[in-house]
Protein backbone atom coordinates (compact mmCIF):
# COMPACT_ATOMS: atom_id res chain seq x y z
CA UNK A 1 0.00 0.00 0.00
CA UNK A 2 2.22 2.64 -0.85
CA UNK A 3 1.67 6.26 -2.08
CA UNK A 4 1.56 5.40 -5.59
CA UNK A 5 -2.11 3.95 -5.07
CA UNK A 6 -4.04 7.23 -4.10
CA UNK A 7 -6.64 7.07 -5.80
CA UNK A 8 -6.75 10.89 -7.14
CA UNK A 9 -5.64 12.52 -10.40
CA UNK A 10 -5.20 16.02 -10.66
CA UNK A 11 -4.79 17.59 -13.96
CA UNK A 12 -4.59 21.81 -14.26
CA UNK A 13 -5.75 23.47 -17.30
CA UNK A 14 -6.26 27.17 -18.24
CA UNK A 15 -9.37 28.48 -19.12
CA UNK A 16 -8.77 31.63 -20.17
CA UNK A 17 -8.14 33.55 -16.68
CA UNK A 18 -8.32 31.06 -14.53
CA UNK A 19 -6.58 28.01 -13.56
CA UNK A 20 -8.69 24.87 -13.53
CA UNK A 21 -7.98 22.19 -11.59
CA UNK A 22 -9.43 18.91 -12.59
CA UNK A 23 -9.82 16.05 -9.90
CA UNK A 24 -10.39 12.41 -10.62
CA UNK A 25 -11.46 10.08 -7.90
CA UNK A 26 -11.70 10.42 -3.94
CA UNK A 27 -10.48 13.40 -1.92
CA UNK A 28 -9.92 11.66 1.51
CA UNK A 29 -7.40 12.57 3.96
CA UNK A 30 -4.84 10.02 2.18
CA UNK A 31 -5.44 11.63 -1.15
CA UNK A 32 -5.99 15.44 -0.08
CA UNK A 33 -2.49 16.57 0.22
CA UNK A 34 -1.96 16.21 -3.18
CA UNK A 35 -4.36 18.74 -3.76
CA UNK A 36 -3.22 20.78 -1.12
CA UNK A 37 0.22 20.36 -3.41
CA UNK A 38 -1.19 21.51 -6.25
CA UNK A 39 -3.07 24.46 -5.46
CA UNK A 40 0.20 26.00 -3.00
CA UNK A 41 2.27 25.09 -6.69
CA UNK A 42 -0.08 26.85 -8.66
CA UNK A 43 -0.13 30.05 -6.37
CA UNK A 44 3.22 30.16 -6.41
CA UNK A 45 3.44 30.10 -10.09
CA UNK A 46 1.46 33.39 -9.73
CA UNK A 47 -1.57 31.69 -10.52
CA UNK A 48 -4.77 33.68 -8.01
CA UNK A 49 -7.88 32.64 -10.10
CA UNK A 50 -8.25 29.23 -9.16
CA UNK A 51 -11.34 26.60 -10.06
CA UNK A 52 -11.28 23.26 -8.52
CA UNK A 53 -13.46 21.19 -10.84
CA UNK A 54 -15.16 18.27 -9.11
CA UNK A 55 -17.06 16.64 -12.18
CA UNK A 56 -14.98 13.27 -11.54
CA UNK A 57 -14.75 13.37 -8.39
CA UNK A 58 -16.40 9.98 -6.42
CA UNK A 59 -15.94 11.36 -3.13
CA UNK A 60 -15.13 14.07 -0.98
CA UNK A 61 -14.95 14.43 2.86
CA UNK A 62 -14.19 17.14 5.21
CA UNK A 63 -10.24 16.64 4.72
CA UNK A 64 -11.07 17.94 1.26
CA UNK A 65 -13.03 20.47 2.43
CA UNK A 66 -10.49 21.78 4.27
CA UNK A 67 -7.91 21.84 1.61
CA UNK A 68 -10.19 24.24 -0.68
CA UNK A 69 -10.83 26.64 2.10
CA UNK A 70 -7.23 27.03 3.06
CA UNK A 71 -6.98 27.52 -0.85
CA UNK A 72 -9.44 29.94 -0.56
CA UNK A 73 -7.50 31.79 1.98
CA UNK A 74 -4.04 31.72 0.13
CA UNK A 75 -5.38 33.44 -3.00
CA UNK A 76 -7.27 35.99 -0.70
CA UNK A 77 -4.57 38.52 -0.26
CA UNK A 78 -3.57 38.14 -3.78
CA UNK A 79 -7.11 39.57 -4.51
CA UNK A 80 -8.35 36.08 -6.06
CA UNK A 81 -10.79 33.52 -6.17
CA UNK A 82 -11.59 29.69 -5.88
CA UNK A 83 -14.36 28.49 -7.94
CA UNK A 84 -15.92 25.05 -7.57
CA UNK A 85 -16.86 23.58 -10.53
CA UNK A 86 -19.75 20.75 -9.62
CA UNK A 87 -23.27 19.63 -10.57
CA UNK A 88 -23.34 16.11 -8.76
CA UNK A 89 -25.95 16.66 -6.58
CA UNK A 90 -24.43 14.53 -3.26
CA UNK A 91 -21.74 17.23 -4.09
CA UNK A 92 -23.44 20.28 -3.60
CA UNK A 93 -25.26 19.06 -0.41
CA UNK A 94 -22.24 19.22 1.33
CA UNK A 95 -21.56 22.54 0.31
CA UNK A 96 -24.65 23.70 1.37
CA UNK A 97 -24.91 21.79 4.62
CA UNK A 98 -22.00 23.05 5.44
CA UNK A 99 -22.72 26.24 4.63
CA UNK A 100 -19.29 26.16 2.06
CA UNK A 101 -21.84 27.06 -1.01
CA UNK A 102 -21.68 30.59 0.30
CA UNK A 103 -18.41 31.11 0.44
CA UNK A 104 -17.18 29.36 -2.96
CA UNK A 105 -18.79 30.48 -6.04
CA UNK A 106 -20.11 26.95 -7.94
CA UNK A 107 -20.52 27.00 -11.64
CA UNK A 108 -22.43 23.94 -13.12
CA UNK A 109 -19.98 23.43 -16.11
CA UNK A 110 -16.72 24.54 -17.23
CA UNK A 111 -18.76 26.32 -19.81
CA UNK A 112 -20.41 28.53 -17.35
CA UNK A 113 -16.95 29.62 -16.33
CA UNK A 114 -16.12 30.43 -19.82
CA UNK A 115 -19.69 32.55 -20.54
CA UNK A 116 -19.12 34.45 -17.10
CA UNK A 117 -15.68 35.19 -18.36
CA UNK A 118 -16.82 36.75 -21.89
CA UNK A 119 -19.62 38.59 -19.82
CA UNK A 120 -17.65 40.50 -17.66
CA UNK B 1 -34.85 -16.67 9.62
CA UNK B 2 -31.88 -14.82 10.86
CA UNK B 3 -32.10 -13.05 14.10
CA UNK B 4 -32.47 -8.98 14.10
CA UNK B 5 -28.69 -8.60 15.27
CA UNK B 6 -26.60 -11.50 13.84
CA UNK B 7 -23.85 -9.93 15.66
CA UNK B 8 -21.21 -7.20 15.38
CA UNK B 9 -18.13 -6.81 12.45
CA UNK B 10 -15.10 -5.79 13.62
CA UNK B 11 -12.27 -4.87 11.57
CA UNK B 12 -8.91 -3.70 13.41
CA UNK B 13 -6.56 -1.63 10.78
CA UNK B 14 -3.38 0.82 11.34
CA UNK B 15 -3.44 4.08 12.46
CA UNK B 16 -2.88 5.43 8.88
CA UNK B 17 -4.83 6.88 6.47
CA UNK B 18 -4.66 4.56 3.08
CA UNK B 19 -6.87 2.40 5.33
CA UNK B 20 -9.61 5.04 5.22
CA UNK B 21 -10.97 4.11 1.86
CA UNK B 22 -11.05 0.54 2.64
CA UNK B 23 -13.33 1.44 5.84
CA UNK B 24 -15.55 2.97 2.91
CA UNK B 25 -15.85 0.34 0.89
CA UNK B 26 -16.83 -2.21 4.23
CA UNK B 27 -19.20 0.21 4.96
CA UNK B 28 -20.56 0.60 1.78
CA UNK B 29 -21.10 -3.53 1.30
CA UNK B 30 -22.68 -3.87 4.53
CA UNK B 31 -25.22 -0.92 3.67
CA UNK B 32 -25.99 -1.97 0.70
CA UNK B 33 -26.38 -5.80 1.65
CA UNK B 34 -28.59 -4.13 4.30
CA UNK B 35 -30.74 -2.40 1.50
CA UNK B 36 -30.19 1.11 2.28
CA UNK B 37 -30.54 3.53 -0.47
CA UNK B 38 -27.57 5.19 -2.64
CA UNK B 39 -28.64 8.44 -0.96
CA UNK B 40 -28.03 6.77 2.60
CA UNK B 41 -25.14 5.02 1.58
CA UNK B 42 -23.00 8.19 0.26
CA UNK B 43 -23.88 9.94 3.46
CA UNK B 44 -22.22 6.80 5.12
CA UNK B 45 -18.78 6.65 3.15
CA UNK B 46 -18.67 10.23 4.59
CA UNK B 47 -19.47 9.58 8.10
CA UNK B 48 -16.98 6.21 8.44
CA UNK B 49 -14.58 8.47 6.45
CA UNK B 50 -14.79 11.30 9.26
CA UNK B 51 -15.08 8.81 12.37
CA UNK B 52 -11.71 7.27 10.66
CA UNK B 53 -9.52 10.16 9.96
CA UNK B 54 -10.57 11.71 13.21
CA UNK B 55 -9.47 8.68 15.36
CA UNK B 56 -6.40 8.58 12.90
CA UNK B 57 -5.06 11.98 12.66
CA UNK B 58 -5.71 12.72 16.22
CA UNK B 59 -4.22 9.11 17.47
CA UNK B 60 -0.81 10.57 18.16
CA UNK B 61 1.25 7.79 16.62
CA UNK B 62 4.80 8.19 18.57
CA UNK B 63 7.41 7.52 16.39
CA UNK B 64 7.82 4.25 14.94
CA UNK B 65 4.96 3.06 16.94
CA UNK B 66 2.01 2.41 15.07
CA UNK B 67 -1.34 2.99 16.72
CA UNK B 68 -4.25 0.75 15.45
CA UNK B 69 -8.05 1.68 15.43
CA UNK B 70 -11.16 -0.42 15.78
CA UNK B 71 -14.35 -0.09 13.25
CA UNK B 72 -17.54 -1.67 14.62
CA UNK B 73 -21.06 -2.47 12.58
CA UNK B 74 -24.27 -3.53 14.29
CA UNK B 75 -26.38 -4.45 11.45
CA UNK B 76 -29.88 -3.58 13.12
CA UNK B 77 -33.32 -4.63 11.24
CA UNK B 78 -33.68 -1.09 9.73
CA UNK B 79 -30.72 0.35 10.41
CA UNK B 80 -26.78 0.07 10.86
CA UNK B 81 -24.76 1.80 13.94
CA UNK B 82 -21.25 2.05 13.33
CA UNK B 83 -18.26 2.79 15.96
CA UNK B 84 -15.25 3.60 16.15
CA UNK B 85 -12.44 3.56 18.87
CA UNK B 86 -8.78 4.59 19.04
CA UNK B 87 -6.54 4.76 21.87
CA UNK B 88 -5.37 8.27 21.12
CA UNK B 89 -5.34 10.82 23.68
CA UNK B 90 -8.83 11.93 23.73
CA UNK B 91 -10.11 15.48 23.82
CA UNK B 92 -12.42 17.70 25.47
CA UNK B 93 -15.70 17.49 23.82
CA UNK B 94 -16.37 21.41 24.61
CA UNK B 95 -13.95 21.35 21.73
CA UNK B 96 -16.24 20.75 18.75
CA UNK B 97 -17.12 23.78 16.98
CA UNK B 98 -20.29 24.50 14.01
CA UNK B 99 -20.01 24.96 10.39
CA UNK B 100 -18.93 28.56 11.11
CA UNK B 101 -16.20 27.66 13.47
CA UNK B 102 -15.47 25.03 10.59
CA UNK B 103 -15.29 28.08 7.65
CA UNK B 104 -12.61 30.31 10.19
CA UNK B 105 -10.45 27.93 10.61
CA UNK B 106 -10.12 26.01 7.71
CA UNK B 107 -11.30 22.78 9.60
CA UNK B 108 -13.26 21.35 12.17
CA UNK B 109 -16.28 20.30 9.76
CA UNK B 110 -15.54 16.64 10.62
CA UNK B 111 -17.71 16.02 13.87
CA UNK B 112 -20.35 18.83 12.51
CA UNK B 113 -20.56 16.79 9.73
CA UNK B 114 -21.60 13.33 10.86
CA UNK B 115 -23.67 14.79 13.21
CA UNK B 116 -25.84 16.06 10.14
CA UNK B 117 -25.16 13.28 8.29
CA UNK B 118 -26.58 10.54 10.98
CA UNK B 119 -30.07 9.76 12.93
CA UNK B 120 -28.04 9.29 16.50
CA UNK B 121 -24.18 10.63 17.42
CA UNK B 122 -22.48 9.68 20.81
CA UNK B 123 -19.34 10.32 21.43
CA UNK B 124 -17.33 8.92 24.41
CA UNK B 125 -13.91 10.78 25.32
CA UNK B 126 -11.71 12.25 28.03
CA UNK B 127 -7.86 13.24 28.56
CA UNK B 128 -6.11 10.27 28.21
CA UNK B 129 -8.92 8.15 27.68
CA UNK B 130 -9.39 7.00 23.92
CA UNK B 131 -12.18 8.07 22.42
CA UNK B 132 -15.22 5.94 21.03
CA UNK B 133 -17.45 7.77 18.66
CA UNK B 134 -21.18 5.96 17.64
CA UNK B 135 -23.23 6.80 15.58
CA UNK B 136 -26.40 5.45 14.38
CA UNK B 137 -28.18 5.95 10.64
CA UNK B 138 -31.74 4.14 10.15
CA UNK B 139 -32.39 2.97 5.65
CA UNK B 140 -35.69 5.71 5.92
CA UNK B 141 -35.79 9.41 6.64
CA UNK B 142 -36.69 10.81 9.79
CA UNK B 143 -39.99 12.38 8.49
CA UNK B 144 -41.11 8.88 7.33
CA UNK B 145 -41.34 7.70 10.82
CA UNK B 146 -43.85 10.13 11.65
CA UNK C 1 8.33 5.71 2.88
CA UNK C 2 6.11 2.96 4.67
CA UNK C 3 7.55 0.46 6.50
CA UNK C 4 7.23 -3.01 4.48
CA UNK C 5 5.34 -4.12 7.14
CA UNK C 6 2.78 -1.52 8.03
CA UNK C 7 0.91 -3.77 10.15
CA UNK C 8 -2.43 -6.46 9.92
CA UNK C 9 -5.70 -5.65 8.73
CA UNK C 10 -7.90 -8.06 11.36
CA UNK C 11 -11.53 -8.83 10.37
CA UNK C 12 -13.93 -9.83 12.56
CA UNK C 13 -17.04 -11.24 11.46
CA UNK C 14 -20.05 -13.73 12.70
CA UNK C 15 -19.58 -17.55 11.66
CA UNK C 16 -22.49 -17.15 9.22
CA UNK C 17 -22.36 -17.90 5.15
CA UNK C 18 -23.72 -14.57 4.25
CA UNK C 19 -20.13 -12.63 5.29
CA UNK C 20 -18.03 -14.94 3.01
CA UNK C 21 -19.29 -11.99 0.26
CA UNK C 22 -17.76 -9.35 2.71
CA UNK C 23 -14.64 -11.48 2.91
CA UNK C 24 -14.15 -11.40 -0.39
CA UNK C 25 -14.34 -8.22 -1.02
CA UNK C 26 -11.68 -7.06 1.33
CA UNK C 27 -9.15 -9.38 0.36
CA UNK C 28 -9.70 -7.99 -3.49
CA UNK C 29 -9.22 -4.42 -2.46
CA UNK C 30 -6.06 -5.17 -0.21
CA UNK C 31 -4.96 -7.13 -2.96
CA UNK C 32 -5.88 -4.27 -5.36
CA UNK C 33 -4.20 -2.17 -3.38
CA UNK C 34 -0.86 -4.08 -3.35
CA UNK C 35 -0.96 -3.93 -6.84
CA UNK C 36 -2.15 -7.95 -7.00
CA UNK C 37 -2.53 -8.34 -10.91
CA UNK C 38 -6.36 -9.85 -11.85
CA UNK C 39 -5.52 -13.29 -12.35
CA UNK C 40 -3.75 -13.29 -9.02
CA UNK C 41 -6.90 -11.34 -7.30
CA UNK C 42 -9.16 -14.16 -8.86
CA UNK C 43 -7.12 -16.73 -7.07
CA UNK C 44 -7.31 -15.07 -3.69
CA UNK C 45 -10.85 -14.59 -3.91
CA UNK C 46 -11.14 -18.41 -3.87
CA UNK C 47 -8.71 -19.14 -1.37
CA UNK C 48 -10.57 -16.65 0.97
CA UNK C 49 -13.66 -18.01 0.51
CA UNK C 50 -12.71 -21.77 1.25
CA UNK C 51 -10.90 -20.35 4.15
CA UNK C 52 -13.57 -18.57 5.21
CA UNK C 53 -16.31 -21.48 4.18
CA UNK C 54 -14.44 -23.98 6.42
CA UNK C 55 -14.27 -21.99 9.26
CA UNK C 56 -17.63 -21.23 9.16
CA UNK C 57 -19.09 -24.54 8.03
CA UNK C 58 -17.29 -26.48 10.35
CA UNK C 59 -17.11 -24.06 12.89
CA UNK C 60 -20.27 -25.79 15.16
CA UNK C 61 -22.33 -23.34 15.88
CA UNK C 62 -24.38 -24.58 19.27
CA UNK C 63 -28.30 -23.64 19.49
CA UNK C 64 -28.39 -19.99 19.83
CA UNK C 65 -24.68 -19.45 19.66
CA UNK C 66 -23.19 -17.97 16.67
CA UNK C 67 -19.63 -18.26 17.12
CA UNK C 68 -16.87 -15.47 15.18
CA UNK C 69 -14.10 -15.99 13.02
CA UNK C 70 -11.08 -13.88 12.92
CA UNK C 71 -9.48 -12.40 9.62
CA UNK C 72 -6.20 -11.56 9.45
CA UNK C 73 -4.02 -9.59 6.04
CA UNK C 74 -0.10 -9.20 6.49
CA UNK C 75 0.48 -6.98 3.53
CA UNK C 76 4.18 -7.91 2.36
CA UNK C 77 6.48 -6.09 0.06
CA UNK C 78 5.71 -8.27 -2.88
CA UNK C 79 3.43 -10.72 -1.38
CA UNK C 80 0.00 -10.68 0.88
CA UNK C 81 -0.30 -13.24 3.86
CA UNK C 82 -4.11 -13.97 5.05
CA UNK C 83 -4.55 -15.88 7.99
CA UNK C 84 -8.36 -17.54 9.23
CA UNK C 85 -9.10 -18.66 12.43
CA UNK C 86 -11.83 -20.22 14.27
CA UNK C 87 -12.69 -21.55 17.56
CA UNK C 88 -14.48 -24.57 16.34
CA UNK C 89 -13.89 -28.53 17.13
CA UNK C 90 -10.24 -28.50 15.12
CA UNK C 91 -9.76 -31.54 13.27
CA UNK C 92 -6.95 -34.22 11.97
CA UNK C 93 -4.93 -32.96 9.03
CA UNK C 94 -4.93 -36.35 7.89
CA UNK C 95 -8.65 -35.85 6.85
CA UNK C 96 -7.53 -33.50 4.23
CA UNK C 97 -8.22 -35.39 0.55
CA UNK C 98 -7.47 -34.46 -2.96
CA UNK C 99 -8.98 -33.71 -5.90
CA UNK C 100 -9.87 -37.55 -6.91
CA UNK C 101 -11.19 -38.41 -3.27
CA UNK C 102 -13.31 -34.98 -3.88
CA UNK C 103 -14.89 -36.19 -7.27
CA UNK C 104 -15.70 -39.53 -5.13
CA UNK C 105 -17.40 -37.50 -2.37
CA UNK C 106 -18.79 -34.80 -3.67
CA UNK C 107 -16.88 -32.68 -1.47
CA UNK C 108 -13.58 -32.28 -0.01
CA UNK C 109 -12.14 -29.75 -2.60
CA UNK C 110 -11.51 -26.66 -0.59
CA UNK C 111 -8.33 -27.69 1.28
CA UNK C 112 -6.68 -28.77 -2.14
CA UNK C 113 -7.71 -26.11 -3.90
CA UNK C 114 -6.27 -23.77 -1.39
CA UNK C 115 -2.93 -25.50 -1.88
CA UNK C 116 -3.51 -25.26 -5.58
CA UNK C 117 -3.61 -21.76 -5.63
CA UNK C 118 -1.04 -20.04 -3.43
CA UNK C 119 2.27 -20.18 -2.60
CA UNK C 120 2.88 -21.07 0.89
CA UNK C 121 0.09 -22.96 3.22
CA UNK C 122 0.26 -23.94 6.83
CA UNK C 123 -2.42 -25.70 8.64
CA UNK C 124 -2.73 -25.62 12.48
CA UNK C 125 -5.43 -27.37 14.13
CA UNK C 126 -6.40 -30.84 16.05
CA UNK C 127 -9.33 -31.95 17.98
CA UNK C 128 -10.81 -29.18 20.85
CA UNK C 129 -7.95 -26.96 19.58
CA UNK C 130 -10.24 -24.60 16.85
CA UNK C 131 -7.85 -24.00 13.58
CA UNK C 132 -5.62 -21.60 11.84
CA UNK C 133 -4.88 -21.60 8.05
CA UNK C 134 -2.38 -19.12 7.02
CA UNK C 135 -1.57 -19.03 3.12
CA UNK C 136 0.94 -16.58 1.70
CA UNK C 137 0.92 -15.46 -2.37
CA UNK C 138 3.21 -13.68 -3.89
CA UNK C 139 2.56 -11.10 -6.51
CA UNK C 140 4.47 -12.41 -9.12
CA UNK C 141 4.73 -15.95 -10.24
CA UNK C 142 6.79 -18.33 -8.65
CA UNK C 143 8.84 -19.33 -11.92
CA UNK C 144 9.62 -15.63 -11.95
CA UNK C 145 11.95 -15.73 -9.18
CA UNK C 146 14.33 -18.19 -10.58
CA UNK D 1 -28.81 -9.41 5.93
CA UNK D 2 -31.69 -11.44 4.61
CA UNK D 3 -31.79 -14.32 2.73
CA UNK D 4 -32.73 -11.86 -0.33
CA UNK D 5 -29.55 -10.48 -0.97
CA UNK D 6 -28.23 -13.26 -2.03
CA UNK D 7 -26.35 -12.35 -5.21
CA UNK D 8 -27.21 -15.28 -7.36
CA UNK D 9 -30.44 -15.17 -9.79
CA UNK D 10 -30.95 -18.62 -11.66
CA UNK D 11 -33.38 -19.06 -14.74
CA UNK D 12 -33.97 -22.30 -16.49
CA UNK D 13 -35.22 -22.85 -20.01
CA UNK D 14 -35.23 -25.60 -22.04
CA UNK D 15 -32.68 -26.05 -25.13
CA UNK D 16 -34.64 -29.23 -27.26
CA UNK D 17 -33.59 -32.01 -25.10
CA UNK D 18 -31.75 -29.92 -22.48
CA UNK D 19 -32.59 -27.66 -19.22
CA UNK D 20 -30.51 -25.19 -18.94
CA UNK D 21 -29.94 -23.95 -15.44
CA UNK D 22 -28.67 -20.30 -16.32
CA UNK D 23 -26.87 -18.60 -13.43
CA UNK D 24 -26.18 -15.09 -12.77
CA UNK D 25 -23.89 -13.83 -9.84
CA UNK D 26 -21.73 -15.51 -7.58
CA UNK D 27 -21.64 -19.51 -6.67
CA UNK D 28 -20.40 -19.35 -2.91
CA UNK D 29 -21.54 -21.24 0.25
CA UNK D 30 -24.27 -18.84 1.11
CA UNK D 31 -26.05 -18.67 -2.52
CA UNK D 32 -25.03 -22.24 -3.47
CA UNK D 33 -28.51 -24.04 -1.68
CA UNK D 34 -30.19 -21.92 -4.02
CA UNK D 35 -28.60 -23.79 -7.10
CA UNK D 36 -29.28 -26.89 -4.88
CA UNK D 37 -32.48 -26.27 -4.75
CA UNK D 38 -33.16 -25.80 -8.34
CA UNK D 39 -31.27 -28.74 -9.57
CA UNK D 40 -33.04 -30.94 -7.22
CA UNK D 41 -36.28 -29.33 -8.28
CA UNK D 42 -35.48 -30.12 -12.52
CA UNK D 43 -34.45 -33.72 -11.49
CA UNK D 44 -38.66 -34.23 -9.93
CA UNK D 45 -39.47 -32.94 -12.49
CA UNK D 46 -37.95 -35.22 -14.62
CA UNK D 47 -34.82 -33.74 -16.06
CA UNK D 48 -32.33 -35.82 -16.38
CA UNK D 49 -30.38 -33.83 -19.18
CA UNK D 50 -29.20 -30.67 -17.04
CA UNK D 51 -26.74 -28.13 -18.27
CA UNK D 52 -25.43 -25.43 -15.88
CA UNK D 53 -24.56 -22.19 -17.93
CA UNK D 54 -21.82 -20.34 -15.75
CA UNK D 55 -21.40 -17.67 -18.79
CA UNK D 56 -22.63 -14.98 -16.18
CA UNK D 57 -21.24 -16.57 -12.85
CA UNK D 58 -18.83 -13.41 -11.36
CA UNK D 59 -17.22 -16.16 -8.73
CA UNK D 60 -17.34 -20.25 -7.87
CA UNK D 61 -15.67 -22.15 -5.59
CA UNK D 62 -15.65 -25.77 -3.84
CA UNK D 63 -19.02 -25.06 -2.30
CA UNK D 64 -20.43 -24.79 -5.86
CA UNK D 65 -18.19 -27.15 -7.73
CA UNK D 66 -19.84 -29.54 -4.31
CA UNK D 67 -23.24 -28.53 -6.09
CA UNK D 68 -22.59 -29.76 -9.43
CA UNK D 69 -21.03 -33.16 -8.67
CA UNK D 70 -24.07 -33.85 -6.31
CA UNK D 71 -26.28 -32.43 -9.56
CA UNK D 72 -24.42 -35.39 -11.73
CA UNK D 73 -24.75 -37.64 -8.90
CA UNK D 74 -28.95 -37.38 -9.06
CA UNK D 75 -29.45 -37.47 -12.81
CA UNK D 76 -27.04 -40.58 -13.28
CA UNK D 77 -29.15 -43.23 -12.14
CA UNK D 78 -31.65 -41.95 -14.47
CA UNK D 79 -29.27 -42.07 -17.31
CA UNK D 80 -28.83 -38.24 -17.47
CA UNK D 81 -26.03 -35.87 -18.16
CA UNK D 82 -25.06 -32.72 -16.42
CA UNK D 83 -23.30 -30.38 -18.89
CA UNK D 84 -21.38 -26.83 -18.18
CA UNK D 85 -21.34 -23.94 -20.49
CA UNK D 86 -18.29 -21.99 -19.89
CA UNK D 87 -15.92 -19.81 -21.82
CA UNK D 88 -14.41 -18.10 -19.23
CA UNK D 89 -10.83 -19.01 -18.71
CA UNK D 90 -10.90 -18.13 -14.89
CA UNK D 91 -13.69 -20.43 -14.36
CA UNK D 92 -12.07 -23.58 -17.03
CA UNK D 93 -8.88 -23.00 -14.86
CA UNK D 94 -10.56 -24.34 -11.82
CA UNK D 95 -12.08 -26.78 -13.62
CA UNK D 96 -8.83 -27.83 -15.11
CA UNK D 97 -7.29 -27.94 -11.35
CA UNK D 98 -9.93 -29.96 -9.78
CA UNK D 99 -10.13 -32.55 -12.37
CA UNK D 100 -13.69 -31.88 -13.09
CA UNK D 101 -13.25 -31.15 -17.11
CA UNK D 102 -12.97 -35.16 -16.89
CA UNK D 103 -16.31 -35.36 -15.25
CA UNK D 104 -18.36 -32.83 -17.10
CA UNK D 105 -18.52 -32.49 -20.75
CA UNK D 106 -18.05 -28.66 -20.74
CA UNK D 107 -19.77 -26.44 -23.95
CA UNK D 108 -18.32 -22.76 -24.73
CA UNK D 109 -21.85 -21.64 -25.74
CA UNK D 110 -25.33 -22.77 -25.56
CA UNK D 111 -25.08 -22.72 -29.48
CA UNK D 112 -22.48 -25.54 -28.93
CA UNK D 113 -25.21 -27.38 -27.50
CA UNK D 114 -27.66 -26.89 -29.92
CA UNK D 115 -25.26 -27.70 -32.98
CA UNK D 116 -24.38 -31.04 -30.51
CA UNK D 117 -27.66 -32.40 -30.39
CA UNK D 118 -28.44 -31.42 -33.92
CA UNK D 119 -25.35 -34.00 -34.88
CA UNK D 120 -26.46 -36.37 -32.90
N1 LIG E 1 -10.55 10.74 17.86
C1 LIG E 1 -10.09 11.93 18.34
N2 LIG E 1 -9.06 11.96 19.21
C2 LIG E 1 -8.60 13.14 19.70
N3 LIG E 1 -9.13 14.33 19.35
C3 LIG E 1 -10.15 14.37 18.49
C4 LIG E 1 -10.69 13.19 17.93
N4 LIG E 1 -11.71 13.52 17.12
C5 LIG E 1 -11.79 14.85 17.16
N5 LIG E 1 -10.86 15.39 17.99
C6 LIG E 1 -10.69 16.81 18.34
O1 LIG E 1 -11.87 17.50 18.00
C7 LIG E 1 -11.59 18.52 17.06
C8 LIG E 1 -12.73 18.67 16.10
O2 LIG E 1 -12.82 17.53 15.23
P1 LIG E 1 -13.54 17.65 13.84
O3 LIG E 1 -14.84 18.33 14.01
O4 LIG E 1 -13.60 16.30 13.22
O5 LIG E 1 -12.63 18.58 12.96
P2 LIG E 1 -11.10 18.48 12.52
O6 LIG E 1 -10.67 17.06 12.75
O7 LIG E 1 -11.08 18.90 11.11
O8 LIG E 1 -10.39 19.45 13.41
C9 LIG E 1 -10.28 18.13 16.42
O9 LIG E 1 -9.56 19.21 15.94
C10 LIG E 1 -9.56 17.43 17.56
O10 LIG E 1 -8.93 18.35 18.38
N1 LIG F 1 -11.89 -25.05 10.04
C1 LIG F 1 -12.20 -26.35 10.15
N2 LIG F 1 -12.68 -26.85 11.32
C2 LIG F 1 -12.98 -28.17 11.43
N3 LIG F 1 -12.82 -29.07 10.44
C3 LIG F 1 -12.36 -28.63 9.26
C4 LIG F 1 -12.02 -27.25 9.04
N4 LIG F 1 -11.57 -27.12 7.77
C5 LIG F 1 -11.63 -28.34 7.23
N5 LIG F 1 -12.10 -29.26 8.10
C6 LIG F 1 -12.24 -30.71 7.88
O1 LIG F 1 -11.46 -31.08 6.76
C7 LIG F 1 -12.27 -31.66 5.75
C8 LIG F 1 -11.76 -31.25 4.38
O2 LIG F 1 -11.97 -29.87 4.14
P1 LIG F 1 -12.04 -29.31 2.66
O3 LIG F 1 -10.91 -29.85 1.88
O4 LIG F 1 -12.14 -27.83 2.71
O5 LIG F 1 -13.36 -29.90 2.04
P2 LIG F 1 -14.90 -29.79 2.51
O6 LIG F 1 -14.99 -28.65 3.45
O7 LIG F 1 -15.64 -29.60 1.24
O8 LIG F 1 -15.20 -31.13 3.14
C9 LIG F 1 -13.68 -31.17 6.06
O9 LIG F 1 -14.66 -32.04 5.59
C10 LIG F 1 -13.67 -31.09 7.57
O10 LIG F 1 -13.93 -32.34 8.13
Amino acid sequence: MEKQDVDLRIESVKVNDYMVIVLEGEVDVYSAPLLREEITRQVARGEYKLVVDLEKVAFLDSTGLGVLVGGLKRVKPHDGELGIICSQEKMLRIFRITGLDKIFPIFGHVDELKRRQAGE
Amino acid sequence: MNPPNIGAIELEIPASPQYVSLARLITTAIARSLDFGDDKIDDLKIVISEMCTNAIIHCDNREGVLNRIKVRYFPGERDLSIEVEDEGPGFDPECVGNFEDGIAAGKGFGIPLIKSLVDEFELNTGPNCGTTVRIKKYDFDEGDRA
